[in-house]
């Protein structure tokens, strides 16, 4: 015990304090409702799809499960709140719970399937479960309302008080406090003892038994708390929606999904927040700019950023302060 | 009557039709220094791989502390007292040494799971961690990242995360392979400073080493024990010569 | 013997990174050099500069009377250099015959040859590359760069990580080679006393420059030489 | 016995638009998602030829399959390149990308409709035999695919071409010291890759339709193949193919109400007790 | 309550401008799909709509009209719904219309009953859509409304046992209920049935079946687009026309953006649609002409003319109100509404806001070498039999 009193344990003690950048980041969603009052319903669901960028990025980026199918869970958890608020429980809190153990017991179940197999192997079996999901829902047309959408949700107002409107401000301010939280407890979580072990089987997955350390357990655990995630921010969309649609299951969710959290950097929890905000803005700016053709914007974007800030925009930045520190 | 740490009876492996290990039976005594020597492709890696249960056996039993151990898998071993190090660097790259360590003595005592307070809020663990660093000479690397590591360092850290497993029994697979020169005797001080309690199994090519250090050695050639014994009845041995040796060891 | 190497000044390294300062040499055709040095002096960083694997920052590197610079990595091996490199890098997708003809050239050396030379690369001739051990496949790495019949033959640690036994065998087969004539050879290694008596020249370095230049004959003889220069490696 | 030989047939069309992809997924371990705007370009280029110009169906498929090709080319010496080194998700992202401009720029040529495409006289109809109707074009389409699967297998494994070529996806830095120009060689599978895609796409119009949305439709197709046939195996993607197509149409023959679960259901059974794929290399070393 | 206050504040703020409004633009928000894959809608309602205002002039009874198009892109109601939102909170616009697809108008119906604005729906044609909010007016048509005609006809021509081949999702299965319910009511038999999956690109097993059944008649449903033509493709291939099998459908599969992929393939095919380019009246003439003056590339089709008839009824609507656009004044004044459109002689219906029109009978021949739905029956002024 002499030893540690001569080393400095702070890095490691205070690895987990918020950090100043930290603190202004959370600034920014105050801003942005009195910069953008407009364009709330835009935010609210950039704040829905980064909770739901989150869920991936704690098991992609911190466990290094690449999945194509996440929308499995994100549809899940919304025709779960979705139904319950069709048939008279439209309490919103209690719908996220109510979807967060639905969802965490289908990730639970298929983290044995996923579990098998290298990456290709991961990403197909994922969809392919994703994609017998959306056939479910499609063919339960009397349960789901199929492609037409879910009918007749009656969202009751958050915590008894506060109704949804037309103009978003309750959806919002409700999506960014459960944004808020869940970001919270991933932080808890990616600093704590099992994050570090996450960290240890993505950076050399063969070392860990080797240290005692029971990799599938780990990962079938931070597959179920992801799919969880999923599962609220599917909720929370059908809930400040007031609609479930088909396409909350669909391929295209799934792989957007990836798309956002490779282009704001996995495993970084802020990569996936910046990712969404960056695609989503994009998408929504040039779409309005061109209805027609803005997806070759988007593209090109891609493209370059790609060809030019690799690691996605996280890497951007990390280097961008790195160059800024040199110059100091 | 002498207690065998670790033992292994008929272990037959094989691939196809290929016999990896072919009907060993290997005794390691408590508390030794034994080596494992054999030519390339004599099934020393298989023969660590089903030790520490990353392969299961075609037939045969291995035997840590006298309990059966054949179909545990590899971290319910690591949990009875058989920590390994391996031939390529299997590190961290991008935590810091003292992460790296501290990750491993939090899986030994039971706490790698928990998920609420920070890695840092455990303070048995990292200071663990931090004594043990201390005991290879460490300390000063604690908040380095792995990848920054010298490759004689970087084989430090492989022992020191086996080391924190407690073991009992400890396996070395070739712990100088790829350590240049200048940086090779702080590493075999370590490793003859070892604890005396812990068994280790060594498996070498550096015959310099080997001899310096083991107290036993046993002889694996196309995946079945060729012989055992002493360092002197070995390095005496003409079979072993003719296989192994050939002129090497002569001079 | 007519010049076939010459490097003069030679800076090297990679990306940025500078290895090697001040490399000045020459070698004859069918002449051999042994190049040593402990790990991490540029050995292997020479052989990089010289196939274009590492990055030449300055000087001047001729082969065969053409400045090497301007020659593109591939091309290399057809102007008559055989690389035989540290890892080996077997082609695990392809047979043995196969990572023995994929790059052949026309001239002495042929399948034939080589396996009159290698017997047991013969022997396992429909083997995956992946399936080798590796004494076999630092045979095959020699086998596949002599299809190309080089002019030159970079031996980048023949030696390393077997066993005794096959040492002794490669030892006599680089022997063969080096005494046979027609190719020159450089011979990277770090236990200098086994194959100082195969070469001609050598060039120790040390810390990326080189420290001693001469004959292999005098360098053997001289043992506080070669203990003050590599150390343990040489007991 | 009808149904199996729509099985094989519907196996075939599998099989050509997803070969491709094996080739630079598999060979050439770069994850290009945009296969489906190759194929899609093939098939404009295929489409465009017959009906605006007349030229006979047959005489389309070579040029929309170098046409393609040619565009492979362009892409990979300008932009591919760059990125062989990079993460498999980094390739994910910019070929993603390049699908999403690919749509918009058809959708501006072309429009979003439907292309029309009629077969000639002699690969219509159908060829009625006792207990067996064989439809003319799913014939053409199983030959045409032996032969390209037959050809491809002959020219990775038994030509030099190919083994330089497994050479400089093993190791490129050892291919190029031993004297191969291995950024040509991936110039020219990558052609080869895409002018498959095209040709696919091509070969593909009549049975799948084509307009703008093309490259995401059918994504999930050519992944499941590479996936379940183990990438950058032919006779694996072919092998696969087949057994998803004959279930597949099967499945849906006897079973419709559950037809649409068949296919996801079979490659993950068979992802779940061959994770590498059926004919999957082991990982190197 | 605080829900309450938002609405009256919106309310109180329309009003506050509504003695202005004369001089006011008109703004009218579409929110429809203009990417992905059922971009062609969006480019069909949006060339209807404009060429109404290139025709009659951009002003409505002497408010300048201002079109804003969003892109939904097909299938995500919740871009709908933000979209509409965004139209009305962020552009303040008047009057959303549009929506493609179900999902869309149903995710986009509460922003209209909450703001109390005009939705005129364009072409999502499930039944229910208007009953989601009281400001929903519909200038397309409903699925049950171009099935049960084309039921009937067949009932009553010699065509007794129908195998019936849906998709199968939501749209798939009411055709499918529909069309029995009409068919069986008018004596037919149904002799077998089956359900597809939506994303099939091969019908090969269901057309075997079907061949090995022989019907009198096959009823189609599936999505417009490359499943009609592979269907067709299928259909020719295994000569199951020879084997004395008709196709009958609902007409949105032979329109004519798809006719020409579909090819001769679609020859015989009998549906039934509210529209067709080949209609025979004065006012089709000058809309196909004008529709093909002002877009060389492109074929008037059904979605062409619901929004070129949803600027008529906005345009009329307005000129009876006096310009006014507030939702109870707008609704009110276009219930009962009736016109002549290219399609014939269409009206609102007071009860339901949804369209009463003939949906004529047609058979998809070749006029003057193009593939056209030839019109031989119709069922006039017909309310949507979903809402019965």
């Amino acid at each position: 015990m002499q030893a540690a009193l001569t080393l400095d344990l702070a890095p490691i003690a205070r690895a987990d304090r918020w950090r100043p950048a930290e603190l202004a980041f959370w600034l920014i969603p105050v801003a942005a409702y009195f910069i953008f009052p407009d364009n709330l319903v835009l935010l609210t669901q950039i704040a829905i799809t980064a909770l739901f960028c989150l869920s991936l990025d704690l098991i992609l980026g911190y466990a290094g499960i690449v999945s194509l199918g996440h929308a499995a869970f994100f549809g899940l958890g919304a025709y779960a709140a979705g139904l319950l608020a069709a048939h008279g429980y439209g309490d919103p809190l209690f719908g996220l719970v109510a979807a967060a153990i639905v969802t965490a017991v289908l990730g639970y179940v298929t983290s044995f399937l996923v579990l098998r197999g290298a990456d290709l192997t991961r990403l197909m079996v994922t969809l392919g479960v994703a994609m017998m999901l959306y056939e479910v829902a499609n063919k339960l047309t009397s349960i789901t309302g199929g492609v037409d959408g879910l009918q007749g949700m009656e969202v009751l107002p958050v915590l008894g008080q506060f109704e949804f409107d037309l103009y978003g401000k309750t959806a919002y301010w409700y999506a960014i406090a459960v944004l808020f939280v869940l970001f919270c407890v991933a932080r808890k979580l990616v600093h704590s003892p099992f994050g570090l072990s996450l960290k240890g089987i993505r950076l050399n997955v063969g070392r860990m038994p080797a240290i005692g350390a029971p990799v599938n357990a780990r990962l079938s655990a931070v597959y179920t708390i992801g799919a969880a995630y999923a599962g609220i921010a599917g909720a929370l969309l059908a809930q400040t929606t007031q609609f479930v649609a088909l396409d909350v299951l669909s391929f295209n969710r799934s792989a957007e999904l990836l798309l956002i959290l490779v282009l704001g950097g996995s495993g970084s929890l802020y990569g996936a927040l910046l990712g969404t905000i960056v695609f989503m803005s994009a998408h929504h700016l040039l779409s309005d700019l061109n209805p027609q053709y803005w997806q070759f914007w988007l593209g090109a974007l891609l493209v370059v950023i790609v060809l030019f800030a690799r690691d996605g925009v996280m890497g951007g930045l990390r280097r961008l302060g790195a160059a800024l520190g040199r110059n100091k | 009557m002498t207690t065998y740490a670790l033992q292994t009876r008929n272990l037959v492996k094989k691939f196809g039709g290929f016999v990896a290990t072919n009907d060993v039976s290997l005794n390691v005594e408590a508390g030794a220094r034994h080596a494992l020597i054999g030519p390339n492709g004599a099934g020393k890696t298989t023969l660590i791989n089903l030790l520490t249960g990353f392969l299961e056996p075609t037939s045969g039993e291995v035997i840590l502390n006298g309990d059966t151990v054949t179909h545990l898998a590899q971290h319910q071993r690591v949990k009875r007292g058989l920590a390994r190090t391996f031939q390529i660097n299997r590190l961290f790259a991008e935590l810091t040494v003292l992460e790296s360590v501290t990750m491993a003595v939090n899986e030994r005592i039971g706490i790698g799971a928990r998920f609420w307070r920070p890695v840092g809020a455990y303070a048995e663990a990292v200071d663990e961690a931090a004594s043990l660093l201390s005991t290879l000479r460490l300390l000063d690397l604690a908040h380095e990242k792995t990848r920054n590591l010298a490759y004689g360092k970087q084989r430090l850290i492989e022992i020191a995360l086996a080391l924190a497993m407690k073991p009992r029994v400890l396996l070395l697979d070739e712990p100088a392979a790829g350590v240049p020169t200048s940086e090779s005797r702080e590493l075999f001080e370590t490793i003859a400073a070892l604890p005396r309690d812990v068994t280790i199994l060594l498996i070498e090519h550096d015959m310099d080493l080997v001899f310096r250090f083991a107290d036993c050695i046993s002889v694996l050639v196309s995946g079945a024990l060729l012989t055992g014994g002493t360092p002197d009845e070995i390095a005496n041995n003409p079979k072993v010569k003719e296989v192994y040796l050939g002129e090497a060891i002569s001079v | 013997m007519s010049e076939l190497l010459k490097l003069e000044n030679v800076r090297a390294g990679y990306g940025d990174a500078v290895v090697l300062e001040d490399i000045s040499f020459s070698l004859g055709e069918g002449d051999s050099l042994a190049l040593l040095g402990r790990n991490g002096m540029g050995k292997t960083t020479l052989l990089s500069t010289l196939m274009g694997a590492a990055r030449q920052h300055s000087g001047a590197l001729r082969f065969a009377g053409e400045d090497l610079a301007i020659v593109p990595a591939h091309a290399r091996a057809h102007r008559g250099l055989g690389w035989v490199p540290q890892e080996r890098d077997i082609f695990p997708s392809l047979t043995v015959e196969e990572n023995l003809s994929v790059v052949a050239t026309a001239g002495h050396w042929n399948l034939q040859r080589v396996y009159e030379m290698f017997p047991r690369l013969k022997e396992r001739r429909a083997n995956m590359g992946n399936e080798l051990s590796g004494g076999e496949q630092q045979m095959l790495a020699m086998g596949r760069a002599l299809m190309l019949n080089p002019k030159l033959l970079l031996l980048d640690e023949p030696l390393e990580g077997l066993a005794p036994l096959i040492v002794q065998e490669l030892l006599s087969i680089i022997r063969r080679l080096t005494e046979e004539g027609g190719m020159a050879v450089i011979l990277v290694e770090q236990h200098a006393r086994q194959i100082l008596p195969l070469t001609r020249q050598a060039l120790v370095l040390e810390r990326g420059r080189a420290v001693y230049q001469g004959d292999s004959a005098t360098l053997r003889n001289d043992r506080e030489l070669l203990d003050s220069w590599l150390g343990v490696a040489a007991h | 016995m009808t149904v199996i030989f729509d099985g094989i047939a519907s196996g075939m069309l599998l099989f050509l638009i997803s070969v491709g992809l094996s080739v630079t997924l598999g060979l050439m371990n770069f994850v290009n998602l945009a296969h489906g705007a190759f194929a899609m370009l093939g098939g404009y280029v295929c489409v465009t030829l017959l009906n605006r110009a007349g030229v006979p169906f047959l005489a389309t498929l070579p040029i929309a399959a170098l046409a393609t090709a040619l565009v492979g080319v362009v892409l990979e010496r300008t932009l591919y390149r760059r990125l062989y080194a990079a993460s498999h998700l980094d390739q994910v992202l910019f070929s993603i990308g390049l699908v999403f401009m690919s749509i918009a720029g058809a959708h501006y040529f072309f429009g979003a409709q439907q292309q029309p495409m009629v077969l000639p006289e002699f690969l219509q109809g159908q060829i009625n035999l006792p207990g067996l109707d064989i439809g003319v074009y799913r014939l053409f389409l199983i030959v045409l695919s032996l032969a390209i699967a037959y050809g491809l297998n002959r020219l990775v494994r038994g030509t030099r071409f190919g083994a330089q070529l497994r050479a400089s996806v093993d190791n490129p830095r050892a291919a190029r010291g031993v004297g191969i120009n291995v950024e040509r060689i991936f110039t020219l599978t990558f052609a080869l890759g895409t002018a498959l895609a095209g040709l696919g796409g091509a070969l593909g119009v009549e049975m799948l339709g084509l307009d703008p949305s093309f490259p995401v439709k059918y994504i999930v197709y050519f992944l499941i193949v590479v996936a379940v046939g183990g990438s950058g195996n032919i006779m694996g993607s072919l092998v696969a193919s087949l057994i998803l197509g004959v279930v597949d149409v099967a499945g849906k023959y006897y079973v419709p109400q559950i037809g649409a679960f068949v296919i996801y259901a079979v490659m993950v059974v068979m992802l779940i007790f061959r994770p590498q794929g059926l004919f999957g290399r082991r990982a190197a070393r | 309550m605080a829900f309450r206050k938002t609405v009256a504040a919106i309310v109180v703020a329309l009003g506050a401008a509504a003695p202005a409004f004369a001089a006011e633009p008109l703004k009218i928000g579409m929110v429809l799909p203009m990417s992905g894959p059922f971009a062609a809608y969006g480019k069909q309602i949006e060339n209807g709509a404009r060429l109404y205002l290139k025709q009659n002039g951009d002003t409505f009874a002497g408010r300048k009209v201002e079109l804003i198009i969003k892109d939904d892109t097909g299938i995500a109601p919740e871009i709908s719904k933000r979209a509409a939102q965004e139209l009305v909170v962020k552009d303040k616009v008047d009057i959303l219309a549009g929506f493609g697809l179900t999902p869309s108008a149903f995710a986009a119906a509460p922003v209209s009953k909450e703001a109390k604005k005009p939705m005129i729906v364009m072409n999502a044609a499930a039944s229910a859509v208007t009953t989601k909010s009281d400001y929903i007016l519909r200038v397309s048509h409903t699925l049950p409304q171009i099935t049960a005609p084309v039921a009937d006809w067949a009932a009553k021509n010699k065509i007794r046992k129908v195998y019936t081949l849906v998709a199968d999702f939501g749209p798939g299965h009411d055709a499918e209920a529909q069309f029995k319910k009409t068919f069986t009511a008018a004596g037919g038999e149904i002799v077998g049935e089956v359900r597809t999956p939506v994303k099939n690109p091969d019908f090969a097993p269901f057309l075997q079946k079907i061949k090995d059944v022989k019907p009198d008649a096959v009823f189609l449903f599936v999505p417009p687009g490359e499943q009609t033509v592979a269907f067709m493709k299928g259909f020719a291939e295994r000569d199951l026309a020879k084997a004395g099998i008709r196709v009958i459908a609902t007409g949105d599969l032979t329109e004519e953006d798809i006719l020409d992929a579909v090819g001769d393939n679609a020859l015989g095919i009998i549906n039934s649609l509210q529209y067709s380019e080949v209609h025979d009246s004065p006012e089709n003439k000058a809309y196909v002409q004008a529709y093909y003056k002002a877009y060389p590339k492109d074929r008037p089709n059904y979605m062409s003319v619901s929004g070129y008839d949803g600027m008529q009824l906005i345009a009329k609507t307005l000129e009876k109100t006096g310009g006014d656009a507030t939702g109870d004044k707008f609704v009110a004044a276009a219930k009962g509404m009736s016109w002549v459109s290219p399609r014939g002689k269409i009206a609102i219906d007071p009860a339901t806001r949804d369209i009463v029109q003939t949906i004529y009978i047609r058979k998809v021949e070749k006029v003057a070498g193009k593939l056209q739905n030839v019109e031989f029956d119709k069922v006039a002024d017909l309310r949507d039999p979903g809402k019965q």
